[in-house]
């Protein structure tokens, strides 16, 4: 079960997000921003970071990069891809996931180990949760605010797309408290807070980020 | 202004030059035309002038600072890799890693504009670390404040920490600790010390050499533009006298991403073994960089100044040799490696290009367009700047501050009163909750990181498989120093080694940032020869080599000084990460133990600080003997697990500690103070040489053993329980209430 | 020498926390009336040859505003 | 009502690290002939009232830039 990690220049957190998918019994597999290539990977994570220095806006060149041409593609395909943080910046402003992510409401970084609820758990990076599952794991970032119209949201509400909400604090103004949202079919999925530092018992905000990356290799094998 | 070249240098010795604008005295301006046998060029002077500088030379503060190389043992030597004096000493931490570390200041432009200058400092120390071989593995910040509720601290702090996240955050550096001190001395002139430390095999390092002639000089990074070089303008100027204001600014701007793909550049260039030396580029630019390289190799280089690639083409030689842009690197590369050395730069999208060569002439020649501007030998720029033996006078003052004790201050007596001063201390701006700050600060990035804000000492891993790490703390209480320079640098030393050690690391190493006032002053030149006699003392006695740092001068306001400020930062190691200990009550019904010796010891404290806003008496005393068995007992108790939780105690005493520890995990304690103490002093008298610590049941024999076997102080004063600190018979503080008061006091005053 | 300047605003239905913080601090410092304050962005591009004013549409959507949050305007000043 | 629109751009001296990656960014993406291009703030302000001017540009000199680094430029539109 190879999967991939992307990383731009300006990526932080590649590093990590490939020692989670060890840990969760995956083979990590480096992606480059330049390549045209996918390696024949069976899912790939954009990790956070600040793609590009985040100039501009979060995500907003990486998204030009020709390797997002191939996971564009690979995306609407069916394959599952992870957006972390910067990540789900870069999705957002592909458009393979709706609305925008938006300077923190309190206009400062955050890094903070925020409680989640998992909301939806039949997503390729979810079905490792229970649903409605309340978990720790660590947030950090400037541009996290989610944001999108009122229909947008109507309608990520009403089809179950909003994966994963905070719990007591909204760390960033996001509307709805949303921490994560799917596309339609549940293979993309773009979450602001950061699983990959909740792996190890010894460094991160403890283990409940494990099941992201354990979700989509039973999902992978048993599909 | 026409160029000025050697050969017209030669032609026209009584053309006047400006060197006294450039803060050069007589007989510096003498002494060139001594080294070089003709008055300098303008290039050539804007290379001395710079060089030659107190920043870069240390020249008020070399004859002192020459103790840490002389006051070396066997036992200091030993972990030594590199020693100071290179860009970062190197200490081996077994398993064949080694690390560097370091620490500096960037204060005067952290207060000018406080985000750029808080990011490029980061930037400046971060480079440093780099250029030794290391990767770079996570970063601190000791900072210092004008009072919290000034205006402009509201100006200047929110800038220099969104700086300083800003920059380290995207650089994906961990921010694993550091300070926030308020002192009304530091109004009009803030300390911003950024500290970075760095991981590397030993056979990765590297060292900043020009050797082998007919080997490439490459600058790369950013271009180069016309960033920090304010005063020497004049010398591109027509005329000196109408120089005007500089139209060059002395602040720069950071880019932190270019610093990213330089980091990860470099590091990829060196995992190929291409390079034979490298230097970074910070303070003084080229003229630094070409000179120290070309001088600690075989002595020569040759440089085509008119090939460094510019972002602004309307400079000066002068000026490009004395830009100090940021994110740039200098290596030196053997001709056959020089394609593969650009590649990888390609790679990550960083310029470079060659812009010189070593020679074996012994001297720096830069040429410009064809025309030779520079013929020195690089040593006289480099090293051989002027030494000043500044006078320095213990002032008329300081008698009567240490006759002026805090000790006979009014004290609060009941249960009652002990209670509000608890609380009133927690809330108090130098002790409340720092996660105003530190929050803005990734503590997780490259998944390493085992312990930060607020425990006494961040950890990261070095080896996944092993679990080998290290632990770092920097500390500095400048009230001490204020009152006693020489008790008060080892006060600092050993508050940061202790820090480190109640995490259960071995300290291994001292690196320190010396913040003082003007070395024109005798009495600040007199805190600064204590500080730095009793840091080369406290080291040999602790057994710690120093092995690099940073001076920082002229902090200060008109004629007020700043708080003599050494602040000393400890590295040590662990074999185990694992094992470490952390700060914070758990498990109820743990032992509660009092290490050390508690005396009524209150002049300096925040308790006459705060509720007095006094200053005078003299500091705690200083027992470094008594800091190495505690520190001994710390690293022996985590290695064989005895102890669960520790905290060492400084500001605010052990009230203080107790406050920190029940409020980490939100779990309180019970005490009983002992009885041959004033309840008072017991809580709030800041002795050194004292933690707390909690030990389980089934552990307390063997450690209340080891404890009496050294024969160290230790007494059982609690144990963890509730949700409250209950001090027995005095008063019960509910930890709801302490954490109200403990973390409000920040985001009343900087927003929410 | 053509100087194109892109302006990009967030929609008014956004919140702006940083105009929010600048409106509180006009009021602090005093300036008397401000009613709104909105914080955007100001690109100033400087193209050498023809400007293709379509094309500049094109890339102020797509590149340097996201329609989603943002609007935008272009001037080209020759 | 009267909008005042402040634009903050860093001098030209300093280095604009974000308006040098939207110019690579443009480079890679296909807008030919861009020579610079310089990425700075926007404020709108609306006011109620009489606009004092002097006012403004103090406010716009102390609290909008930093004139260590950043130039102002202040437009009253009545
Ligand atoms: N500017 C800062 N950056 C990062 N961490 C900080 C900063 N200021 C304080 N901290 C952290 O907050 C905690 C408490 O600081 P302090 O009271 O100075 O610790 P100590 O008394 O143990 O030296 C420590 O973990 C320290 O590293
Ligand atoms: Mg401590």
């Amino acid at each position: 079960m190879r999967v991939g990690v992307v990383t731009f220049p300006g990526s932080l957190d590649d590093q990590d997000a490939r020692r989670a998918i060890q840990v969760a019994g995956g083979e990590p597999v480096a992606l480059w921003h330049g390549d045209h290539d996918l390696k024949a990977v069976d899912a790939v994570v954009l990790p956070g970071g600040f793609s590009y220095g985040d100039y501009l806006r979060a995500g907003a060149i990486a998204r030009f990069s020709p390797v997002m041409t191939e996971v564009i593609a690979a995306a609407e395909g069916g394959l599952p891809v992870l957006g972390i943080c910067n990540g789900f910046q870069v999705l957002c402003e592909s458009h393979l996931l709706p609305g925008a992510l938006v300077r923190n409401d309190h206009r400062k970084f955050v890094c903070r180990d925020q409680g989640l609820r998992i909301e939806r758990t039949d997503t390729a990076w979810t079905s490792g949760y229970t649903a409605a599952q309340e978990v720790t794991i660590v947030l950090k970032n400037g541009e996290g605010g989610y944001v999108a119209d009122e229909l947008t949201l109507d309608r990520l509400e009403g089809e179950g797309r909003v994966v994963a909400r905070y719990l007591d604090v909204n760390p960033n103004g996001s509307l709805r408290d949303i921490a994560g949202i799917s596309n339609e079919r549940g293979n993309v999925v773009g979450l602001m807070p950061h699983p990959e530092h909740a792996v190890e018992a010894l460094t991160g905000s403890g283990t409940d980020g494990l099941p992201f990356f354990t979700s989509v290799l039973t999902e992978v094998v048993g599909g | 202004m026409s160029l000025d070249t050697v050969k017209q240098a030669g032609e026209t010795p009584e053309q006047s030059q400006p060197w006294a604008e450039l803060g050069l005295k007589p007989d510096e301006y003498a002494q060139f035309h001594e080294i070089l046998g003709r008055r300098p060029t303008s290039s050539e002077l804007a290379m001395y002038s710079v060089m030659w500088s107190e920043h870069c030379s240390y020249k008020s503060s070399k004859v002192h600072l020459k103790q840490f190389g002389e006051k070396v043992t066997d036992e200091m030597r030993k972990p030594l890799l590199v020693g100071i004096g290179e860009n970062a000493g190197v200490v081996d931490i077994g398993q064949g890693y080694a690390v560097t570390f370091k620490v500096e200041s960037h204060n005067h432009p952290s207060y000018v504009e406080p985000y750029q200058g808080a990011a490029t400092g980061v930037g400046g120390i971060v480079r440093d670390i780099l250029s030794m071989g290391a990767r770079p593995v996570a970063v601190m910040d000791p900072l210092r404040f004008g009072p919290a509720d000034a205006a402009d601290t509201q100006r200047v702090l929110p800038g220099v920490v969104a700086g300083i996240g800003g920059y380290g955050n995207c650089l994906g550096l961990p921010n694993i600790g550091g300070e926030v001190v308020f002192d009304p001395t530091y109004a009009g002139n803030p300390l911003v010390n950024a500290l970075c430390v760095g991981v590397m095999r030993h056979e990765q390092i590297h060292l900043a050499k020009a050797t082998g002639a007919g080997n490439q000089v490459i600058l790369y990074g950013a271009k180069t533009g016309g960033d920090g070089i304010g005063g020497v303008s004049v010398l591109a100027s027509e005329t000196f006298e109408d120089a005007g204001p500089a139209k060059r600014p002395s602040v720069q701007v950071g880019d932190p991403f270019m610093e990213k793909l330089l980091i990860e550049c470099t590091l990829e260039i060196f995992a190929e073994g291409i390079v034979s030396g490298i230097q970074d580029l910070g303070g003084a630019g080229l003229s630094c960089a070409t000179s120290e390289l070309a001088s600690a190799g075989d002595g020569g280089m040759h440089v085509w100044l008119d090939r460094v690639p510019l972002r602004d083409s309307s400079l000066s030689p002068e000026e490009i040799l004395m830009s100090e842009s940021q994110e740039r690197m200098m290596a030196v590369v053997e001709p056959a490696h020089v394609e593969r050395f650009l590649e990888i730069c390609a790679k990550w999208d960083v310029d470079a290009t060659v812009i010189g060569e070593v020679t074996d002439t012994g001297r720096l020649r830069i040429e410009w367009h064809g025309e030779l501007i520079v013929d020195v030998p690089p040593g006289t720029v480099a090293h051989e700047g002027p030494t000043y033996h500044r006078p320095f006078a213990r002032p008329a003052w300081q008698d009567a501050l240490q006759a002026d004790v805090a000790e006979v201050l009014p004290r609060p007596q009941t249960g009652d009163e002990l209670r509000a001063t608890v609380l009133r201390l927690a809330a108090s701006s130098n002790l409340c909750d720092k996660s105003w700050v530190t929050d803005q600060y990734d503590r997780y990035v490259q998944g390493n990181t085992v312990l930060a804000q607020p425990e006494d000492a961040g950890i990261v891993r070095v080896d996944d498989e092993t679990g080998l790490g290290i632990a770092v703390s920097t500390d500095c209480n400048g009230r001490f120093a204020k009152l006693d320079p020489y008790a008060g640098a080892q006060l600092a030393l050993a508050e940061s080694y202790r820090n480190v050690a109640v995490t259960g690391a071995r300290p291994l190493a001292v690196t320190d940032c010396l913040n003082f006032g003007s070395p024109e002053d005798p009495a600040v030149m007199w805190q600064f020869a204590e500080a730095t006699t009793a840091l080369a003392d406290g080291c040999q006695r602790l057994g710690l080599p120093i092995t690099g740092g940073n001076v920082s001068l002229y902090n200060q306001t008109g004629e007020q000084a700043i708080l003599p400020t050494p602040v000393v930062g400890v590295l040590g190691v662990l074999d185990d990460v694992a094992r470490r200990t952390p700060q914070g009550f758990r498990e109820a019904g743990q032992q509660i133990y009092l290490l050390g010796t508690t005396r009524e010891e209150l002049s300096g404290s925040e308790w006459a600080h705060v509720v007095h806003s006094h200053l005078g008496g003299r500091p705690p005393a200083v027992d470094l003997d008594v800091e190495r068995q505690l520190a001994d007992i710390l690293v022996n108790a985590s290695r064989d697990g005895l102890i669960d939780a520790a905290h060492d105690l400084s500001d605010g005493g052990l009230a203080q500690a107790l406050v920190e520890s029940s409020l980490r995990y939100g779990v309180g304690c019970r005490v009983w103070l002992p009885d041959d103490l004033d309840p008072f002093v017991a809580l709030f008298s800041e002795s050194a040489g004292r933690a707390v610590v909690v030990v389980p049941r089934s552990e307390e024999v063997r450690f209340t053993d080891m404890c009496a076997a050294r024969r160290f102080p230790h007494q059982r004063i609690g144990v963890v329980d509730g949700a409250a600190i209950d001090v027995q018979e005095l008063f019960s503080l509910p930890l709801d209430e302490l954490r109200t008061a403990w973390s409000a006091t920040l985001p009343a005053l900087f927003g929410p | 020498m053509a100087r194109v300047v892109v302006d990009v605003m967030l929609k008014p239905e956004i919140l702006d926390p940083q105009g929010k913080a600048v409106h509180g601090a006009l009021d602090r410092i005093g300036l008397p009336g401000v009613v709104d304050v909105r914080q955007g962005k100001r690109f100033e591009i400087e193209i050498e040859g023809e400007v293709d004013d379509a094309r500049i549409a094109e890339v102020a959507e797509s590149l340097l505003s996201n329609p989603v949050i943002e609007d935008y305007t272009v001037r080209v000043d020759d």
